[in-house]
């Protein structure tokens, strides 16, 4: 049975079908089908990959091992939710006039690319065709980005697709670096490019071309990916853009890169043998985590806010997995689930909020926007307590399992910089949303929501699935899971 | 012609080619006139292309071919036409005044072009045809690379992006036998011209919206 | 050395306060003619000379009766003494004037020619307060004469505190008032809430013509002419002011401390 | 418990208490040429309060009215847990010196809350006053106190008066005299008696502990005046048996001890009372803000005593 | 453990979790869900204290094991509690607490009929005190922290319970970020604990500390110090603790001072006592020295408040600060091989824990009733409850007698104990550290003068004299319930303060476990009803003695009274006001007023700030008005933690400008990124 062609097709199918289709209703009801579909197909290929180890399709060209099949799930996931939630968010968007109906349908064009492109970042097997699916999904995401046309999201947009595509560029510096190594070291005859050709010649490459290479596609994938100081894009790009838009972009683009990124770490460690790629990983996460936190701490922006939580999230899961130690991978593959559920949530009660007090600044949303709607800013609040680490939810854990990790490791250091560097944006983020979130509205304010159960099932679903693999890890994921850390901690 | 003779000649030609390139690239690095860089840009993409179809005659490399006359009709043809188009409809002609003045900017380059080399050194005995080509590849990406931190105007920042493409598909050219595989070349080729497509969207938008395509007035968003 | 200065210095001294009661009482000063005596069978008929001068109305002679000397009322001028052509009022150079009733003070008729000295408070009371006495000045509206030489009582010459007797802050603390001054309408009220504050048993001494009658203010607007008309007085210590000793002489009367006293039966 | 010294302890305290406040009284007045109250005065003053009828504030609660017996029976038991004539005291085992301390400041919490009760501004301010400088007088006193009890390992005042006296060389120990010397100045804070208090001031406002009883009468007052002469005799006592134990019988001494014991008791106190007296009419008093001086000097004397225990150890 | 107590525990701890969810379901109706959220805590707060109380009386917890609560599905966790005697004592403090602040809250919480949400309201108390009580029993580091955090969380919901306030609001982030940053150095610890062990388990975490090295042990202490330290409140990590308390509804200020605050203790005594082994002698120092500086500044701050609540609050920091002193003592004992001593010293410190728990929650309780009556924290505006709330003023006043260490009541004999072990410590080393001892006692006897000053301050105010305002003047009984909360933990004092023997022995297991010596037989002396510091001459106490001769000699007084007033009456009069006009509230003694003199001795501390306006006409003498305002400013405040948030602040906002909206910037961070990289892989 064909497992990865229909993951790849149907959000395609999807996308293409939305040109047609009259309704919005009909578009985000497709959007939602699709990534349903993906969904029940990725848990089928958790399976699978359980079962078989890799599977492959199209004769190798597309192929899945436990760290794709993680990562297909966590789109899916993502993207259901998001297509559940653009449905009703766009609806109201379009009764403001905030949007035409034809930018619309742009989204739900683009969205279904935009995830389609995503799938085939990580289940091509061809560092190419991966490269050139980051950058499909660049693209469309930068019409996202641009989705509202107002001056600000020009900008964002305009900021993004500059700093995406230069880092794409010097991405396919490295690409192609890895591939001179390739076919240098098989002059003969045209070399597979594949990622499991790579690997299982990757001890004979030449060690100075793959350092060479590294370091393109570091600051490449690094760029689309948000590690500091390639990340100035993040912040303009998630809170200009529509909030399900935004959604996806933290809650998986940029997982998405980092995968990018990581298959060129777990090449060149497979290579040179050496700590080379997680120093960078380390400094880079490390740095990143350290310069969110006086952002958040100053922030005036909400969804900048919540952009530069992701920032520092990030920054968490590149240093959890360059401790380099199977618990510390474990938990920064876990730590990136967990954040998949729990930032969309923050994005989509943004938007929520947005679209009631029409404005983002937290100085204009003023305090107690918890009496106007109070189911957003519950759901909100449970999932900025999961997003800060607090338990009961699953970052705590994933958190707490990198530290020990780390520590079990001896990398003191490393972990405590961690740890400060978490307790600094915790404090940022709980100041800035109990001023906004808790507390009575300001006299003379008129803003209330009618309908307050928008975007509700979305958020529901996410912190349902939280609060659910936050306790209680069925045995198959965590076996995925462990395989995953397998794959990219296999070496030293 | 013996087949040394030839490779001989052949890596002349590729090395003479790429220097044209590099030279093309300070030339705009100095200049400001928007269609004479856009004409620039194609001439780079034009010994591009003829590079590819140099390296694809030489191995015998059928689908480099396809890359050179995918570059050849993309990026000496079509990407002109279209950007030339686009500095007609919004209207717009001359940079403004770049953040560094000339001279720096030409010491700059020549910084980067040592650096190049220098990062090129250790592979120099892959290139099978060409001398330092890697090298010049190299720097095309870092001048681009400066270009566009140089340049203020949404255009000219396209440009160097696609100075940077170039170099990019030149060290690819230069440094494999045969090139990159088909599939990822057209891949790499679509993407290309969709991102010039999607940024020429934006370019044009951004002239609607903010009446300029001064990219320093895009500074809004802070913090 | 200063303490040591002090100390030698003081005992030195010995002590300096008077003998009496025990001994001798101290001379009266010469202008202070002691209590007055009015013999009103002495006087002519018809004759109000004593009247007219008396600055303080103390002396009334309605028609058909006999001149009669209000001792409460008297500030003790000796200008009638002077007026008086038939020697009927004198001064008698009697310190002792305290009275326990108010028409005690009144002087004139046959048998009423002298003052009737204050008796002693009943037994019971006399347990109680006989020998410790806690008293609250309160001063309403005089001259601060009066006050002046009920002071002169706590200094070491007449060392009030030998027997008992204490003037203090709190009327709580207190089993009587000692009220000097006419007791001015502003006054007033204080001195009903002193006088409610103390706690029963509890007596009441007027000290001064202003207390026992208004004084020189008598019959004025603002004044109540004296403490009697609010609270019911059990001592009358007239004069303008008081010598201290006729005050110590009031007050050890009343509690019954003076070998003279005629008692209560 | 020996419930014989029991009672005569408590009569003595109960008796004994008004006559030294008498005798302060009676010296002091003497010391200013006069002749002065009899030294029995008080015990005429207390039986005319306990007589009296009684007026209460319309403001006050129960509270008011529960301070008396409070103050007065504190002071009781406070005097039967320290040993008079003789070791150990007879309630020695329910309590030490922390006990002493502590029940004579339960004794004083209801003071002051029996000052603030009627809602008299001047109750407040003796309230006020009081508190502060007992809470700077404390731990003066209790290093003071600290200085000998660690020498005798113990909190038990009659054990700490045993080690005193077991060891007469221990008298002129610098320790044991610097802590005699803060002790002191705390007697005479504790005891509201010149230059911190002035206990015959009639002046409301430079009152401390009189301020806190103007709306107290009757027998409650009685009480409260009892109460602070029996808490007057406690302090010295134990300021005498405990510093200075000369003369203290010990534990199964006989009658003829006991009341040799009694007589140096008696002589110790009159002493004590002349010291006070010479204190009282040599000095004048302190400005409110200027008493924390004076009680930082005997926090500084008892520093000093615990730090010459660890020198001349 | 046996299986008596472990059942009964379990159906506490089920009680909890079936009140969390009742409340819940129930929230729309929210009589039913007061009634099944708080009637459901009291329940299992009763369960809870019997099932501790027996465990530690039967000497059950000594052979009792580490048992799995629910099996962890996610790997890493153990949820496995353990109620040993230490979990088993400061458990019996949370449900003690548990159950009568629930009782209390079953009347307060009908407060909020109509306004706010009681469901949630009942749930989140059902679940700290769920979580408190697993923080106290967990045993293993992450479940410890999981409840440690979830505490915190619930502690913040509740405190943030009156969000409307922005006062309560910012109380609630500042507790919660210093909160937090506490819990980031107890993780460390636990972290480089477990970097030792291997283990997140409390049973690989015993006497540890012996096998690290010494500075990794140094840093491990000081780690758990300042996480412990924030949760308890001790100076200079305390700031959060004044805002908090005041502004969370007043039962909930109740448990965060009767038992959040004890979390910190646990966590020293279990740290200090159970893992680190054999302490240096300075960790002890340090404690001691932390201690006494917490008990003398907490109790002067609490002294400049007119806010009773925050006043209760300071008096929070005062208190564990007399803990700490006792642990600190414990630790240097320890160090210097007294097992005795030491233990007499834990004893002292946890026995205040106990006892403040109680008194501090009764007070809390009473302030909240006050709080229903008057809607004011201030006291200022109160004055004459004590007609108007007889039984509160009761309640409040043992509390007031309590706290401030008066005999015979609970906080008397816990503060004996803690002079004992003190004095006896003096003997336990010649070097000059020992003067610490006396000097710490002495300060300890200032902090008990000042508390008493201060409560009598507090309950003289509050409840005394005339109402200074309407509310004041027309307040009311609170409703029954919350007299029955009161009376609990008020008879919950008398007893802790007059029968201190009995429960001595339930410190035999706690002091088995820590230290390995059992005390109770030493500690009391006349069959068991006097207290005795530990040696025959070192010195008794009997408050139960000193109770039966208080009434003994009753008849003293009595009998005067019967002899010489027999026919004395009384009469009610209005107060001595100098005979003028009558007196006004405005003429009574202020809070601020009571505390002028300490404001004035202590001002270089203090550095009270004063302004004065005044108006006149024509001459100054005769203001028409007069404004006066007196401000008392922490000196922590003003010198350390606003400067540092200015900095933080201030330094972020220069890192912000990193982001400064050019593109070429941008373009510039990573073209330099690249070239240093590129020339590092060079």
């Amino acid at each position: 049975m064909l497992l990865l062609t229909p993951i790849l097709f149907a959000p395609l199918l999807a996308g293409l079908l939305c040109l047609l289709v009259p309704s919005r209703r009909a578009m985000s009801a497709l959007g939602v089908l699709a990534f349903a579909t993906t969904l029940g197909l990725g848990i089928a290929l958790l399976y699978q990959v359980l079962a078989r180890g890799v599977v492959t399709e199209w004769s190798e060209f597309l192929s899945a091992d436990a760290l794709s099949a993680w990562m297909v799930l966590l789109i899916s996931v993502v993207s259901l939710a998001t297509s559940l939630y653009a449905g009703r968010y766009f609806r109201r968007d379009e009764a403001a006039g905030a949007v035409t109906p034809g930018r619309v349908r742009e989204f739900f064009v683009l969205t279904p690319l935009f995830g389609a492109g995503m799938f085939l970042v990580v289940l091509a097997n061809n560092l190419g065709v991966m490269w050139a699916a980051v950058e499909a999904t660049a693209l469309s995401s930068v019409l996202l980005v641009a989705l509202y046309n107002r001056r600000n999201s020009l900008e964002a947009a305009w900021k993004y697709v500059i700093l995406g595509s230069l880092g794409l560029a010097l991405a396919l510096m490295g690409t192609v670096f890895v591939y001179a190594a390739a076919s240098k070291n098989n002059p003969q005859s045209l070399p597979s490019f594949n990622w499991s050709y790579l690997m299982s010649v990757a001890g004979r490459l030449d060690p100075h071309l793959l350092k060479l290479a590294f370091v393109f596609a570091f600051i490449g994938y690094g760029t689309k990916a948000g590690l500091a100081p390639m990340h100035t894009w993040l912040p303009d790009a998630h809170s200009e853009a529509p909030s399900p838009t935004s959604a996806m972009l933290s809650g998986v683009s940029l997982k998405i890169a980092l995968y990018a990124l990581l298959r060129f770490h777990i090449l060149t460690t497979a290579c040179l043998d050496s700590g080379f790629s997680r120093y960078f990983l380390l400094g880079f996460g490390l740095f990143s985590m350290f310069l969110a936190a006086p952002f958040i701490l100053v922030q005036r922006n909400l969804k900048r806010m919540l952009a530069y939580s992701s920032l520092e999230h990030v920054g968490l899961i590149c240093t959890g997995i360059a401790l380099n130690t199977p618990v510390t991978i474990f938990g920064a593959l876990l730590h990136m689930g967990y954040h998949a559920l729990a930032k969309p949530v923050l994005f989509f009660a943004a938007g929520n909020i947005h679209q009631t007090c029409h404005s983002l600044e937290f100085r204009v949303i003023g305090p107690g926007v918890g009496k106007v709607l109070p189911v957003t800013v519950l759901l909100m609040g449970l999932a900025a307590i999961a997003a800060i680490g607090l338990p009961p939810f699953g970052l705590f854990l994933s958190e707490m399992t990198i530290l020990s990790g780390g520590l079990a490791a001896h990398q003191t250091t490393v972990s405590v910089l961690i740890l400060v560097a978490l307790l600094a944006s915790f404090c940022g983020i709980l100041q800035q949303l109990a001023r906004i979130l808790l507390g009575a509205r300001k006299p003379g304010d008129h803003a209330n929501d009618a309908r307050r159960l928008d975007g509700v099932p979305a958020m529901a679903m996410l912190l349902g699935g939280l609060l659910l693999f936050s306790v209680w890890l069925p045995a198959p994921l965590l076996e995925l899971l462990h395989q995953a850390a397998g794959i990219i901690g296999s070496q030293p | 012609m013996n087949p040394s003779a030839a490779t001989e000649i052949s890596s002349q030609a590729i090395t003479l080619m790429a220097t044209l390139m590099l030279l093309v690239q300070l030339l705009m690095t100095a200049q400001r006139m928007l269609l004479t860089s856009i004409r620039l840009f194609a001439i780079q993409s034009l010994l591009l292309a003829g590079i590819a179809a140099l390296v694809a005659y030489h191995h015998n490399a059928s689908h480099v071919y396809v890359v050179a006359g995918l570059t050849l009709i993309g990026k000496v043809i079509f990407l002109p036409w279209l950007l030339n188009r686009l500095v007609h409809r919004i209207q717009i002609h001359q940079e403004i005044e770049p953040l560094l003045n000339a001279p720096t900017s030409m010491l700059i380059c020549g910084g980067l072009t040592l650096l190049g080399y220098v990062l090129a050194r250790p592979f120099t005995s892959m290139e099978r045809l060409g001398n330092n080509t890697l090298g010049i590849a190299l720097t095309l990406l870092l001048t681009g690379f400066f270009l566009m931190i140089n340049r203020r105007k949404a255009l000219t920042q396209v440009l160097a992006l696609l100075t940077v493409e170039n170099g990019v598909m030149l060290a690819a050219v230069a440094l494999t036998s045969y090139g990159m595989p088909l599939v990822v070349e057209l891949g790499i080729f679509f993407d290309v011209l969709v991102a010039v497509m999607v940024l020429g969207i934006l370019v044009y938008r951004i002239r609607e919206s903010f009446a300029s395509m001064d990219t320093s007035k895009l500074n809004q968003l802070k913090g | 050395m200063f303490v040591h200065d002090t100390l030698l210095n003081r005992l030195k001294r010995g002590c300096e306060t008077m003998a009496y009661p025990a001994g001798p009482a101290p001379a009266l000063p010469d202008r202070h003619g002691g209590a007055l005596r009015v013999e009103a069978a002495k006087c002519q008929a018809g004759c109000a000379a004593c009247v007219a001068v008396c600055p303080t109305e103390a002396i009334t002679r309605p028609p058909n009766q006999a001149v009669a000397l209000d001792l409460g009322r008297c500030i003790f001028c000796a200008e009638c003494i002077k007026a008086c052509p038939a020697g009927a009022i004198t001064q008698t150079g009697d310190h002792r004037l305290a009275v326990r009733r108010r028409d005690d003070l009144v002087l004139g008729e046959a048998g009423r020619e002298q003052l009737r000295l204050a008796v002693a408070l009943d037994a019971k009371l006399r347990r109680l307060f006989g020998r410790s006495l806690k008293l609250r000045q309160v001063s309403a509206g005089g001259c601060n004469a009066c006050e002046a030489d009920t002071n002169v009582l706590g200094t070491i010459g007449w060392d009030l505190g030998r027997f008992g007797i204490q003037f203090v802050a709190s009327p709580r603390h207190a089993d009587g008032l000692l009220i000097t001054g006419p007791v001015s309408k502003n006054m007033e009220l204080a001195l009903r809430k002193t006088y409610a504050a103390v706690p029963e048993p509890r007596i009441v001494i007027a000290v001064g013509a202003c207390a026992i009658a208004g004084g020189p203010f008598v019959g004025h607007p603002q004044v109540n002419n004296g403490a009697g008309a609010l609270v019911p007085v059990d001592l009358f210590i007239p004069g303008c002011p008081p010598h201290p000793l006729t005050i110590l002489d009031g007050l050890l009367r009343l509690l019954g401390r003076l070998e003279d006293a005629p008692r209560r039966s | 418990m020996n419930l014989p010294a029991l009672v005569l302890q408590l009569l003595l305290l109960l008796l004994l208490a008004p006559l030294v406040s008498g005798v302060i009284k009676n010296w002091k007045a003497k010391l200013q040429n006069r002749r002065g109250p009899r030294p029995w005065q008080v015990y005429f003053d207390l039986a005319k309060f306990l007589r009296k009828d009684m007026v209460i504030s319309e403001h006050a609660s129960w509270v008011f009215s529960f301070a008396p017996y409070v103050v007065f029976l504190t002071a009781l038991l406070t005097g039967l847990m320290v040993p008079m004539v003789h070791t150990p005291a007879p309630l020695s085992l329910y309590g030490g010196v922390l006990a002493v301390v502590g029940l004579l400041a339960l004794g004083r919490f209801f003071l002051a809350l029996g000052g603030l009760d009627p809602a008299s501004a001047f109750g407040g301010m003796g309230s006020s006053r009081e508190m502060t400088l007992s809470a700077i007088a404390e731990p003066a006193l209790m290093l003071a106190i600290f200085t000998v009890a660690i020498t005798a390992k113990s909190t038990d005042l009659s054990q700490i008066a045993l080690s005193t006296q077991s060891a007469t060389g221990k008298l002129l120990n610098p320790a044991h005299v610097l802590a005699f010397a803060a002790m002191f100045v705390v007697l005479l804070a504790e005891t509201g008696r010149i230059p911190v208090d002035n206990p015959a001031t009639h002046l409301e406002l430079t009152m401390i502990h009189e301020a806190m009883l103007l709306e107290y009468s009757g027998r409650h007052l009685a009480f409260m005046e009892w109460g602070a002469s029996i808490k007057q005799l406690v302090l010295m006592t134990l300021f005498l048996n405990v510093f200075f134990p000369v003369g203290l019988a010990g534990p199964g001494a006989g009658a003829g001890a006991l009341g040799l014991s009694l007589l140096a008791f008696l002589a110790k106190l009159l002493a004590l009372s002349a010291a006070v007296v010479v204190v009282e009419t040599t000095n004048a008093k302190l400005r409110l803000f200027r008493a924390p001086d004076l009680l930082s000097a005997a926090f500084v004397l008892a520093t000093l005593a615990l730090l010459s225990t660890f020198l001349f150890h | 453990m046996n299986a008596f107590p472990a059942t009964l525990l379990i159906f506490a701890l089920g009680a909890y979790v079936a009140g969390i969810a009742g409340a819940l379901l129930f929230q729309r109706a929210e009589r039913l869900a007061n009634g099944i959220g708080f009637g459901l805590a009291a329940v299992g707060g009763f369960c809870g204290v019997l099932a501790c109380a027996s465990a530690l009386a039967t000497g059950a917890v000594t052979a009792s094991q580490s048992f799995e609560l629910f099996p962890s599905l996610i790997p890493f966790v153990r949820f496995s509690i353990h109620a040993d005697a230490l979990g088993c004592f400061f458990g019996m403090i949370v449900s003690l607490l548990g159950w009568a602040l629930s009782i209390y809250s079953l009347g307060y919480a009908r407060g909020y009929y109509g306004r706010k949400n009681v469901g949630v309201f009942g749930a989140g108390f059902n679940l700290l005190l769920l979580a408190t009580t697993l923080v106290f029993l967990a045993d293993h580091a992450l479940f410890f922290l999981i409840a440690w955090e979830i505490m915190a969380l619930t502690a913040y919901s509740l405190v943030s319970f009156e969000h409307e306030q922005e006062e309560t609001r910012n109380a609630g982030v500042l507790f919660f970020v210093m909160s937090h940053l506490g819990t980031g150095c107890l993780i460390l610890g636990f972290l480089l604990l477990f970097q030792a062990s291997g283990s997140y388990g409390f049973d690989s975490f015993h006497a540890l500390g012996n096998t690290l090295p010494a500075g990794r042990r140094n840093v491990v202490f000081l780690l758990f110090l300042i996480g412990f330290g924030v949760k308890a409140g001790m100076v200079p990590l305390h700031i959060w603790l004044p805002a908090a308390h005041p502004v969370a509804p007043s039962n909930v200020s109740a448990l965060m001072s009767g038992v959040i605050v004890k979390t910190g203790i646990y966590g020293l005594t279990r740290v200090g006592f159970d893992f680190l082994g054999t302490p240096p002698n300075w960790w002890g120092v340090t404690v001691l020295t932390i201690g006494t500086i917490s008990a003398v500044l907490g109790v002067l701050y609490a002294l400049m408040e007119h806010d009773l609540k925050r006043l209760l609050a300071y008096h929070s920091i005062e208190n564990i600060g007399i803990i700490l002193m006792g642990l600190g003592a414990a630790l240097m004992f320890r160090h210097s091989g007294h097992p005795v001593l030491a233990s007499l010293a834990l004893i002292a410190g946890l026995y205040h824990t106990l006892n403040h728990a109680v008194f501090k929650a009764l007070l809390f309780l009473g302030a909240g009733a006050v709080l229903h009556a008057t809607h004011t924290r201030n006291m200022e505006d109160m004055g004459g409850l004590a007609k108007r709330m007889r039984w509160t003023a009761l309640f409040f006043l043992v509390g007031a007698v309590a706290i401030s260490a008066l005999p015979p009541l609970n906080g008397f004999v816990s503060e004996w104990l803690t002079y004992q072990s003190l004095l006896q410590g003096f003997g336990t080393t010649t070097r000059l550290i020992r003067l610490m001892f006396p000097l710490s006692g002495a300060m300890l006897a200032l902090t008990g003068a000042l508390a008493a000053a201060c409560f009598v301050k507090a309950f003289g105010i509050t409840f005394l004299a005339q109402p200074r305002s309407n509310p004041a003047r027309h307040a009311h009984e609170a409703p029954f319930p919350m007299l029955l909360g009161q009376g609990i933990l008020t008879a919950a004092c008398v007893f802790l303060g007059l029968f201190p023997t009995l429960f001595l022995k339930l410190f035999d297991p706690l002091t088995q476990q820590l230290t390995g010596q059992q005390l109770s037989q030493q500690l009391t002396t006349a069959n068991g009803l006097v207290l005795s510091g530990g040696g025959a001459q070192g010195g008794t106490v009997s408050t139960l003695g000193i109770t039966l001769m208080l009434l003994c000699l009753l008849p003293v007084p009595l009998g005067l009274w019967l002899l010489f007033a027999r026919r004395s009456r009384t009469r009610i009069a209005p107060t001595w006001d100098c005979g003028l006009r009558g007196l006004t509230p405005q003429m009574e003694y202020t809070a601020t007023g009571f505390s002028k003199p300490l404001r004035m001795i202590f001002k270089a501390l203090f550095r009270p700030r004063r302004e004065v306006q005044r108006e006149y006409d024509f001459s100054p003498y005769f203001a028409t008005t007069l404004r006066f305002e007196s401000h008392v400013e922490e000196v922590f405040q003003t010198r350390i933690y606003r400067p540092l948030r200015w900095l933080v602040l201030r330094a972020s906002r220069r890192t912000r400008a990193l982001q400064a909206g050019s593109i070429q910037a941008y373009l510039i961070y990573i073209f330099v990124t690249l070239l240093a990289l590129l020339l590092f892989a060079l």
